[in-house]
C-alpha cells in the first residue's frame, strides 16, 4: 500500500489528510500495544519501564496533582518563551539595524546554543535565588532565545531587494520601511523560531527543576517518583511533560500557520 | 555605428528624463565592472521609449539611475528639470520592476493603496483612487484577494496600477512583461497602451523582446554589451490607434521595426550570423 | 542567496582576509562587552539584586552568586585542590573534556546513522513519514534524565563474547537520542529536496530507488544535511554532559561540573571552569562540522536557508 | 603507614578464580564509602577470593533498582527509599546496616530562631529530592505538621541557596554539606564560617531518625543460591575490614577515596571520612548488625510521612525478611576468630580542621 | 476550425510518436481537472513538431504523457511503435526542460555523462561521447567548470547536450528556452536546428514563443485551453538552409507563418483583438 502510495501522484486529498492522522496513531497505538503485550504476556519485567496500563493508571490516579505539576513548569515554560522570544526579537532587530551588533553577538550566541541546563542551572539558581521559580524560567528563556535569535535575524535579512528599492522609491522613512516590509517579512521566520523554541522551553524548564528550586513541577515529581522506585508514576508524570510539549508546539504551530497564512513562499 | 540624432519632441513640455554622459562602474570583490560608459539620452514628456539589449548591457542600472536606486558614476541624470534624487522625492515617477514584487500580506487594494498611505493621503481619497486604478487595470473584482491568489498576469497588473497611483508623468518599467506567457504579454501590452494613451504619461520601458519594444514604442534604444553603450536609437513609425492596436501586429510596418531592431542589436552584438563557429569550437 | 550577492546595498569592498579578521575581532569584543557589562552591574547593582515584586529580575551581585570575570580566570590557571598532585583547573577541565568529546563523537555517529536510516525509510514510503515523523518530533519532549536508569539497565544485560557494556556507552547512547532528531529531520528535508525535475529526469533514464539514492538524494541532501550534522554535534555533547551527571559516569565534564558546584559554595569560581570548558567542547564538535562542510564544499554549490 | 599492600601480595596467579562482584554505590566515589574503596585497595576483597567492581552512581541511578534488575550484585542505599522500592516490587534485602546512625541535619542561621522540627512551620525547608526528604517528613509528622505547612525548596549540589537567605533550613549531612558552610567565607567578618554561626537539627536526635547507608543483597538469590550466600560473607567481612581500616586511618583512607575519584579538597575529603566514622563506630553490637528498633523505628515514620504531592512512601508494612542479620553476623564471628575488634570499642575520631573551599 | 489532415511523412522509417485518441484528468483536491481531451498526433522520424498554447492548456502534460512521466486517463501514446513505457526504459528519447535542471555539485562533464554513468557505460566510452557532445554544444573548453559559473543560456546547452548522450531518435523539449533572453535565445534556436540536422532527430518541441515555434518547427500544434484540444496544425513551409538560419527570420515567409499560428492561437482563445473589454470589467 505504501509503496503505490508514494511513487504515483495520485493525489486523492482526503485520503491525505485522513491518513496524516490515522497513521501516527496506528503507529503509536502499535507501539504500545507491544509493550502492553511484552510485559503482561510475555513477561519482560515491567520494573523500570512500566506497562502503558500501570501509567495510566498514575496517570487517572494523580490526575489533580498533575495538573498542578503541569501548570508550574507550564507557566515557567511559558514565561521564559515569552521573555527569550521579546529578547530574542529585539536583539535581532538590533544585529539586523547595525552590523558590528551582529558580529559581536555571534560568538555569545553560539556559546548559548551549546550550554548544557546541567551547567547553567546551579549559576542561575545563585544569581537569581533558589526560592523563586525565576531561575528555571531564565532557564527557559535561555534557551528559546537561541532559536528566536537566529531566525528573526534571518527573517530581517530577507527583505526582497524588490521591496527595498520600492520603499526607497516611495522615499519611505525608516521607521516606514520597518512597519510596511521589513516586520511583515521577517514575521513568519520569527513564528518559525517560535515554534522550534515552544518545545525546547518545556523540557529545558522542567529539566531546570532537576537543579534546585521550589518543588511542585513535574521535573521534581518525576525525579522524586523514580527515586522512590515508583516507575508508574514517574512515566505517568513524563506522559504529562510530552502533553505539555506538544500543547506548546502546536500551539505554536498554529501561530506560526495564522502568520503565514495566504502567503506564497519563494 | 553612431548614434542617431534625436528627434525634436514637442516643444511645449519640458523634457522628462534627460541622461547626460553617464558612466556607471561597479567595485566588486573581483574588481570593477563598467556597466555603462558615455550615455546620453533623452525622453520626451509623454514619450514612450524602449531601450533593449542583451542580458547584462546595462539597462537595468540606466533605469536604476533614472529613478535615483543608484548613482552615476560620472556625468548626470535629470528628470523633469530637477535631479534624479529631487524627482524621486516628489515622486514624480512611477515604477514597476520584472517581479511584481507585491507585498504578500496586503490584499490587492491595499498594494495598489501602499504609495498613497506612506504620502499620508486620506482614507476617502485613497479608497476613491484605487477603485478608479484598480478599474483601469480591470481588477476591481479582484480588490480583497490576496496576490497568491492571483495570476502573474493579474499581478503584474496590480503593479502596474501601483505604480500609476500618484498620477506620475513618467513610467519606468523594468522588463515588467518579462515572467508571462507570450499570450498574456500581448494583453498586457495593449492594455499598457491604452493606459499610457489615457494618462499621457512619458515611458521607459526595460525589454528584451524585440516585437514588444517595437510595438509599444515611439522610439527603441538598442544597446551594446558591457560597457554599456547606446548602439543605436531606431525609431518607430507605426501609427498607433488604440482601437485597432492588435491589428498592428500583423502589419508590414510591424515587421519592418522588428527587422530594423533586430538588425542594430546584431551589429553590436559580438555573435552574428555567420560567426557561429567562432563561438563553438 | 543570490539575491543577496546582486543586492548592492550589502556588498561591500574590504578584501576577504580584512574581512575575516574584523569578524573575528567584533567576536572577541563581544565576549569583552559581556564580560564589561558583567563587572559593572557587579559593581553598580544592589548585593541582593533588583527585586520587583516576588521576583528578583536582575541577579545578585555578592561574590557568591557573581564571581569577579577575573577571579574566574585566574581559578583556571590554580590547581584543583590543594594536594601535592593537583593539576591546574583548566587543565582538568581539559582532560574531561577529552573524554566527553570522544564519548559525545560516538553518540554523534550512533545519532547518524539511526537519524538517517529513519530519514531514508520516511523518503522511501510516504506513510512512514505520516506515521513516523510526529512520534519522532514528540520524542524530543521526552526529558531524557528519564532514561538514564533505564539504558544502563539494558546495557549492563549485554554481553556477547569479549564485548561488554561500558558505563561510556550509555551515556553515548543518551547523548544520540539528543543528536538524532535535527539528524533525521535534516536528512528527511534534504533528501526530499530534489526537485520534481531531477527526480523526472532519473525516472526518464529508467533508474529505480536506490540509484536515484545515490546519484541525486543523497548528494542533494548534502546543503541540509551539514547544518543537521552541526546541531547535531552540539546536542550530542549536551547530551553527553547530562548523561554523565544522570549516570554518574566518571571521568567526563559532566562530573567535573556537578563536584565543582557542589564546591562553590567555598570556591565560588571553580564552578565556571566546567562552564567555560563545556561551551568550549560544544563550539569545538559544532565547529567540527565545519571541517566536513570544506570538504564537501562542492555539494554546497546550492546553499539553502536551513 | 600509607597505602599498605598487604592483600594484593597475595594476587598470585590465584586472579582466574575470583568470582566477580559488583557494587552500587549511592552517589559519586567520596569519603562517605571510604570503607569500600578501602577493601579495594587494601586487597581484602581479594583475600576473600572476590574481585569486586565498585560502580559509582549520579541523579538518576537508583542503586536498589540496579540491584532489582540484576545489573549488580550488592547495593548501598538508604532504607527508606529502599522500602519504597520494595513496596514497588523490587526484591532486595538489608543485609548489612553500615550506618548505625542517621547523619541527616536540618541547618539554620543561628539567629533564625528554628530551633526544632516544630519550628518549621511556614518556613522554607530545603532538602534534596530524591527520596532523600523523608526523614523531614517523618519528623514534621510527629510534631503533627504535614507537608503543606512548609514550603520545600530542592537544593542543588552546593549551600549557596542557603547561605543566601533563599532557603530558612537547609538539608546538610553531617559529613558533606555542613563542611561545605564550614569552608565557606563569612562575607562580613572574613573569616571561614563557624558552627556556633548556626543552630543545627540533628535527625538522630527525632522520631523521624531513618537508618541511612546499609548494604543490600538480592532476596532470590539470598534465598536460593549457596554460592551467593558464601559470596555475601566473605563480601561482608572484606567489607568490615575496610570499615574499620578507615576508622583506624582516616588520612589513609581519604587519600584512597581521592585517588578514587572524589574531587573534594583533601580537608573536606578527611573531614568526610571522620564524620562517616562517627556515623559507624562505635558498633554495640557490631558493625553491619540491624537494631530491630532502629529499623522498625524507620518503617513506622516511612509509613507516616506522606510528600507534598500527597504521595506517601509506603502505605504498608515491609515483608518479613526485608532484613537479615545472618550473613553479618557469620561475618563478624569470623572476623572476631581473626581477632579483628568488629565494635570499635576504643574508636575515637580525630579532629579535622576545614580550610577555605576543603582544600 | 478542425484539425487539419497530417502530411504523410516518408514511409521508410516508423512514426517517432503516435498519440491516439488521449484524454487525461487530474484528481485535485477542488475536483477533477480535464487537462486533455482527446488528442490525436503524430510525429513522424525526423520530424520537428512544435506545440504552443495558452498557459495550462494541456502542453506540458501532452509531453509528459509520450515521456511516460505520466498515464493517460483513456487512449494510447505510442512511442517508435512501442508503449511509452517501454520507450523510456528503452532510452529511446531524450528530455529536456524549461530550467536546464543541471545537479550543482557535478562538473559540465559529469552532468552530461550522467545518463550514460547511470547505464553502465565503460570510463572510457564515455570520455570520449562527453567530448563529442560538449564540442557539439560549443562547450568544450568548460567541461570542468560547474553550472553555477555557467550563464543561463550555456547552462541551457549543457542540458541539450545531456539529452542526446545516449544518440535519441526522440528529443522532448519542454520550453527549454523560455528562461533565456531573447538574443540568447535566438542563438540558442540556430543551434538546435544545426544539431537536429545533425542527429535526424525527431523532436516534440513545446513552446510560449510564436516566432520561435515557426522558425523551428515543421508543423506547429496550436493548442486551445481547458480542456486542452488541438485547435490546428498549422504546417510551416520555410525552406531550411542551416547555413542561412538566421537569414529566414526576416523573410516574409516567417512573417506569414507568425500571423498564420497567431491568428489559431486567437481563433481558439477565449480573448480575441476586441474582446479585452470582457476581462477588464
Ligand atoms: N550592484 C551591482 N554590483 C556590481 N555589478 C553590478 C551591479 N548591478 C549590475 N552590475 C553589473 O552591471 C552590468 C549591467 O547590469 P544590468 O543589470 O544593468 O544589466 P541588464 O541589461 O539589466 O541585464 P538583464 O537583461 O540581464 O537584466 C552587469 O555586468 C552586472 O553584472
Ligand atoms: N499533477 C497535476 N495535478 C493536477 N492538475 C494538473 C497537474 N498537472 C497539470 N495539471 C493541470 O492540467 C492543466 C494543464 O497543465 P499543463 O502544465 O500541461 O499546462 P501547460 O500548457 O504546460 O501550461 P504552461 O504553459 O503554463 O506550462 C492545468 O490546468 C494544470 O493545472
Ligand atoms: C542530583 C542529586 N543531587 C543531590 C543528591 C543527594 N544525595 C544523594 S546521596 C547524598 C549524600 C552525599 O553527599 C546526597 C547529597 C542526589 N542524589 N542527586
Ligand atoms: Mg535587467
Ligand atoms: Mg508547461
Amino acid at each position: 500500500m505504501a509503496l503505490t502510495l508514494s511513487g504515483k501522484t495520485r493525489s486523492d486529498a482526503t485520503t491525505e489528510t485522513t491518513l496524516r492522522i490515522v497513521a501516527p496513531v496506528v503507529v503509536g497505538v502499535v507501539v504500545l500495544g507491544v509493550w502492553q503485550f511484552l510485559v503482561s504476556v510475555v513477561g519482560v519485567s515491567d520494573y523500570l519501564l512500566p506497562s502503558p496500563a500501570a501509567i495510566a493508571e498514575q496517570f487517572v490516579e494523580f490526575f489533580p496533582s498533575m495538573m498542578a505539576a503541569t501548570a508550574i513548569t507550564g507557566l515557567n515554560a511559558l514565561l521564559g518563551l515569552v521573555l527569550g522570544s521579546i529578547l530574542g526579537i529585539l536583539l535581532a532587530a538590533l544585529a539586523a539595524g547595525w552590523r558590528p551588533i551582529d558580529h559581536m553577538s555571534a560568538p555569545v550566541v553560539a556559546s548559548l546554543a551549546v550550554i548544557p541546563i546541567v551547567a547553567l542551572a546551579p549559576v542561575l539558581n545563585s544569581m537569581f535565588g533558589a526560592d523563586s521559580q525565576f531561575g528555571r524560567q531564565a532557564i527557559a528563556g535561555l534557551a528559546s532565545f537561541v532559536p528566536v535569535f537566529i531566525n528573526t535575524l534571518r527573517g530581517f535579512r530577507q527583505t526582497l531587494p524588490v521591496h527595498r528599492d520600492l520603499m526607497k522609491v516611495y522615499a519611505a522613512s525608516s521607521a516606514q520601511i520597518v512597519r510596511t516590509v521589513t516586520l511583515p517579512t521577517a514575521v513568519p521566520f520569527v513564528f518559525t523560531g517560535i515554534r522550534i523554541a515552544s518545545s525546547l522551553a518545556v523540557i529545558s524548564a522542567l529539566v531546570a527543576e532537576y537543579f534546585g528550586g521550589p518543588r511542585g513541577g513535574l521535573g521534581g515529581l518525576i525525579s522524586t517518583s523514580a527515586a522512590s522506585s515508583a516507575y508508574p508514576r514517574a512515566w505517568a508524570y513524563v506522559v504529562a511533560s510530552i502533553v505539555l510539549g506538544l500543547v506548546f508546539f502546536l500551539v505554536s504551530l498554529a501561530l506560526e500557520r495564522l502568520a503565514t497564512r495566504g502567503r506564497q513562499r519563494a | 555605428m553612431t548614434q542617431l540624432p534625436e528627434p525634436q519632441s514637442a516643444p511645449t513640455r519640458s523634457d522628462a528624463v534627460t541622461v547626460k554622459a553617464v558612466d556607471k562602474t561597479f567595485d566588486t570583490r573581483s574588481g570593477q565592472v563598467q556597466a555603462l560608459s558615455s550615455i546620453d539620452l533623452t525622453v520626451s514628456a509623454g514619450e514612450f521609449v524602449s531601450l533593449i539589449g542583451p542580458s547584462g548591457c546595462g539597462k537595468s542600472t540606466l533605469m536604476r539611475l533614472i529613478a535615483d536606486l543608484d548613482q552615476p558614476t560620472t556625468g548626470s541624470v535629470t528628470v523633469f528639470g530637477k535631479t534624479a534624487s529631487q524627482a524621486r522625492l516628489d515622486q514624480d515617477y512611477g515604477i514597476a520592476f520584472q517581479q511584481a514584487g507585491l507585498l504578500p500580506w496586503r490584499t490587492v487594494a491595499a498594494n495598489v493603496g501602499l504609495p498613497l498611505e506612506l504620502h499620508g493621503a486620506s482614507t476617502r481619497d485613497r479608497t476613491a483612487r484605487i477603485e478608479e486604478l484598480l478599474d483601469m487595470v480591470g481588477l476591481s473584482d479582484f480588490s480583497d484577494r490576496y496576490p497568491d491568489q492571483l495570476s502573474g498576469g493579474m499581478q503584474q497588473r496590480v503593479a502596474i496600477a501601483r505604480s500609476l497611483a500618484e498620477k506620475p508623468d513618467l513610467l519606468l518599467m523594468d522588463e515588467p512583461f518579462g515572467a508571462l506567457d507570450e499570450m498574456t504579454r500581448e494583453r498586457m501590452q495593449t492594455e499598457l497602451l491604452r493606459i499610457c494613451a489615457e494618462t499621457g504619461a512619458a515611458v521607459v520601458f526595460v525589454t528584451h523582446s524585440i516585437p514588444e519594444a517595437v510595438y509599444l514604442s515611439d522610439r527603441v534604444v538598442v544597446m551594446s554589451p558591457r560597457p554599456g553603450r547606446i548602439q543605436e536609437i531606431v525609431p518607430m513609425a507605426l501609427t498607433r490607434d488604440p482601437d485597432h492596436a492588435e491589428a498592428l501586429r500583423e502589419e508590414r510596418a510591424f515587421f519592418d521595426g522588428v527587422t530594423a531592431v533586430r538588425e542594430a542589436l546584431h551589429t553590436g552584438s559580438p555573435v552574428p550570423t555567420g560567426a557561429r563557429g567562432v563561438e563553438n569550437r | 542567496m543570490t539575491a543577496e550577492n546582486l543586492a548592492p546595498a550589502i556588498r561591500r569592498r574590504r578584501g576577504a582576509p580584512t574581512r575575516e579578521l574584523a569578524r573575528w575581532g567584533y567576536g572577541v569584543l563581544g565576549v569583552l562587552v559581556i564580560a564589561a557589562v558583567w563587572e559593572l552591574y557587579k559593581f553598580l547593582g544592589p548585593a541582593d539584586g533588583v527585586v520587583i515584586g516576588d521576583a528578583r529580575v536582575l541577579p545578585r551581585t555578592t561574590d557568591l552568586a557573581m564571581p569577579h570575570t577575573w577571579d574566574m580566570v585566574a581559578r583556571l590557571f590554580d590547581p584543583v585542590t590543594r594536594s601535592a598532585t593537583a593539576n591546574p583547573l583548566w587543565l582538568e577541565v581539559a582532560l574531561a573534556a577529552l573524554v566527553t568529546l570522544g564519548i559525545a563523537a560516538v553518540g554523534w555517529l550512533v545519532g547518524i546513522v539511526v537519524g538517517f536510516a529513519l530519514a531514508l525509510v520516511m523518503q522511501r514510503w510516504r506513510l512512514a513519514e505520516w506515521g513516523l515523523l510526529p512520534w519522532i518530533i514528540l520524542s524530543q519532549t521526552v526529558p531524557l534524565i528519564a532514561f538514564a536508569p533505564i539504558v544502563r539497565s539494558w546495557g549492563s544485560r549485554i554481553e556477547i563474547g569479549a564485548f561488554e557494556w561500558q558505563d561510556w556507552m550509555s551515556v553515548a547512547v543518551i547523548a544520540s537520542y539528543l543528536a538524532f532528531f535535527p539528524i533525521a529531520v535534516g536528512a528527511l528535508k534534504g533528501l526530499q529536496s530534489p526537485d520534481t525535475i531531477h527526480t523526472e529526469l532519473m525516472r526518464t533514464y529508467g533508474v529505480g530507488w536506490w540509484k536515484t539514492l545515490i546519484k541525486l538524494r543523497i548528494p542533494a541532501s548534502v546543503p541540509y544535511l551539514l547544518p543537521a550534522l552541526r546541531l547535531g554535534a552540539a546536542n550530542a555533547v549536551v547530551g553527553a554532559v547530562v548523561a554523565e551527571v544522570s549516570t554518574g559516569m566518571q571521568g567526563g565534564i559532566g562530573r567535573v561540573l556537578i563536584q565543582y558546584a557542589g564546591q562553590a559554595s567555598g570556591d565560588p569560581a571553580k564552578a565556571w571552569g566546567p562552564i567555560f570548558g563545556s561551551i568550549v567542547l560544544g563550539l569545538a564538535a559544532a565547529g567540527s562540522v565545519a571541517i566536513l562542510g570544506a570538504i564537501l564544499r562542492n555539494y554546497r554549490r546550492v546553499e539553502i536557508n536551513a | 603507614s600509607g597505602p599498605a599492600d598487604t592483600g594484593s601480595g597475595s594476587n598470585d596467579g590465584g586472579g582466574g578464580d575470583l568470582t566477580e562482584v559488583k557494587l552500587q554505590l549511592q552517589w559519586l566515589p567520596q569519603g562517605q564509602f571510604a570503607g569500600y574503596f578501602a577493601a579495594l585497595d587494601q586487597g581484602y576483597f581479594e583475600e576473600e577470593g572476590l574481585d569486586v567492581e565498585i560502580i559509582p552512581s549520579g541523579g538518576d541511578i537508583v542503586p536498589q533498582d540496579a540491584l532489582a534488575n540484576g545489573d549488580v550484585d550488592y547495593a548501598i542505599a538508604w532504607v527508606p527509599k529502599v522500602l519504597g522500592s520494595i513496596e514497588a516490587g523490587a526484591n532486595v534485602t538489608n543485609i548489612a546496616q553500615i550506618f548505625q546512625r542517621s547523619g541527616t541535619l536540618q541547618v539554620s542561621w543561628a539567629d533564625s530562631g528554628i530551633e526544632s522540627v516544630a519550628d518549621f512551620e511556614g518556613k522554607k525547608i530545603g532538602s534534596w529530592g530524591f527520596g532523600n526528604e523523608w526523614e523531614i517528613f517523618a519528623a514534621m509528622a510527629a510534631e503533627g505538621l504535614d507537608s503543606s505547612t512548609v514550603e520545600i525548596i530542592t537544593q542543588d549540589f552546593n549551600m549557596n541557596a542557603f547561605l543566601q537567605g533563599d532557603i530558612d533550613a537547609a538539608q546538610a549531612m553531617t559529613y558533606n554539606e555542613y563542611a561545605q558552610l564550614l569552608e565557606t567565607t563569612n562575607p562580613d567578618t572574613g573569616e571561614l564560617y563557624t558552627e556556633d554561626d548556626f543552630n543545627v537539627i540533628s535527625y538522630e536526635d527525632t522520631v523521624g531518625a531513618m537508618l541511612q547507608d546499609a548494604i543490600w543483597a538480592d532476596t532470590e538469590k539470598l534465598e536460593s543460591d549457596e554460592e551467593y550466600q558464601e559470596t555475601t560473607v566473605s563480601f561482608l567481612k572484606a567489607v568490615v575490614k575496610g570499615w574499620a581500616y578507615a576508622a583506624e586511618n582516616p588520612e589513609e583512607a581519604s587519600e584512597i577515596t581521592i585517588a578514587e575519584g572524589s574531587g573534594w579538597g583533601p580537608s573536606h575529603e578527611l573531614w568526610m571520612v571522620n564524620e562517616t566514622n562517627k556515623l559507624i563506630w562505635p558498633a554495640e553490637n557490631g558493625i553491619g548488625i540491624i537494631d530491630e528498633a532502629a529499623f522498625d523505628q524507620t518503617v513506622k515514620g516511612a509509613l507516616s510521612a506522606v510528600n507534598e504531592a500527597g504521595a506517601a512512601l509506603i502505605t504498608e508494612e515491609p515483608p518479613a525478611g526485608v532484613w537479615t542479620n545472618e550473613y553479618i553476623q557469620k561475618a563478624l564471628d569470623e572476623l572476631e576468630e581473626e581477632g579483628i575488634d568488629t565494635t570499635g570499642a576504643d574508636f575515637s575520631p580525630i579532629t579535622v580542621t576545614l580550610e577555605e573551599g576543603g582544600n
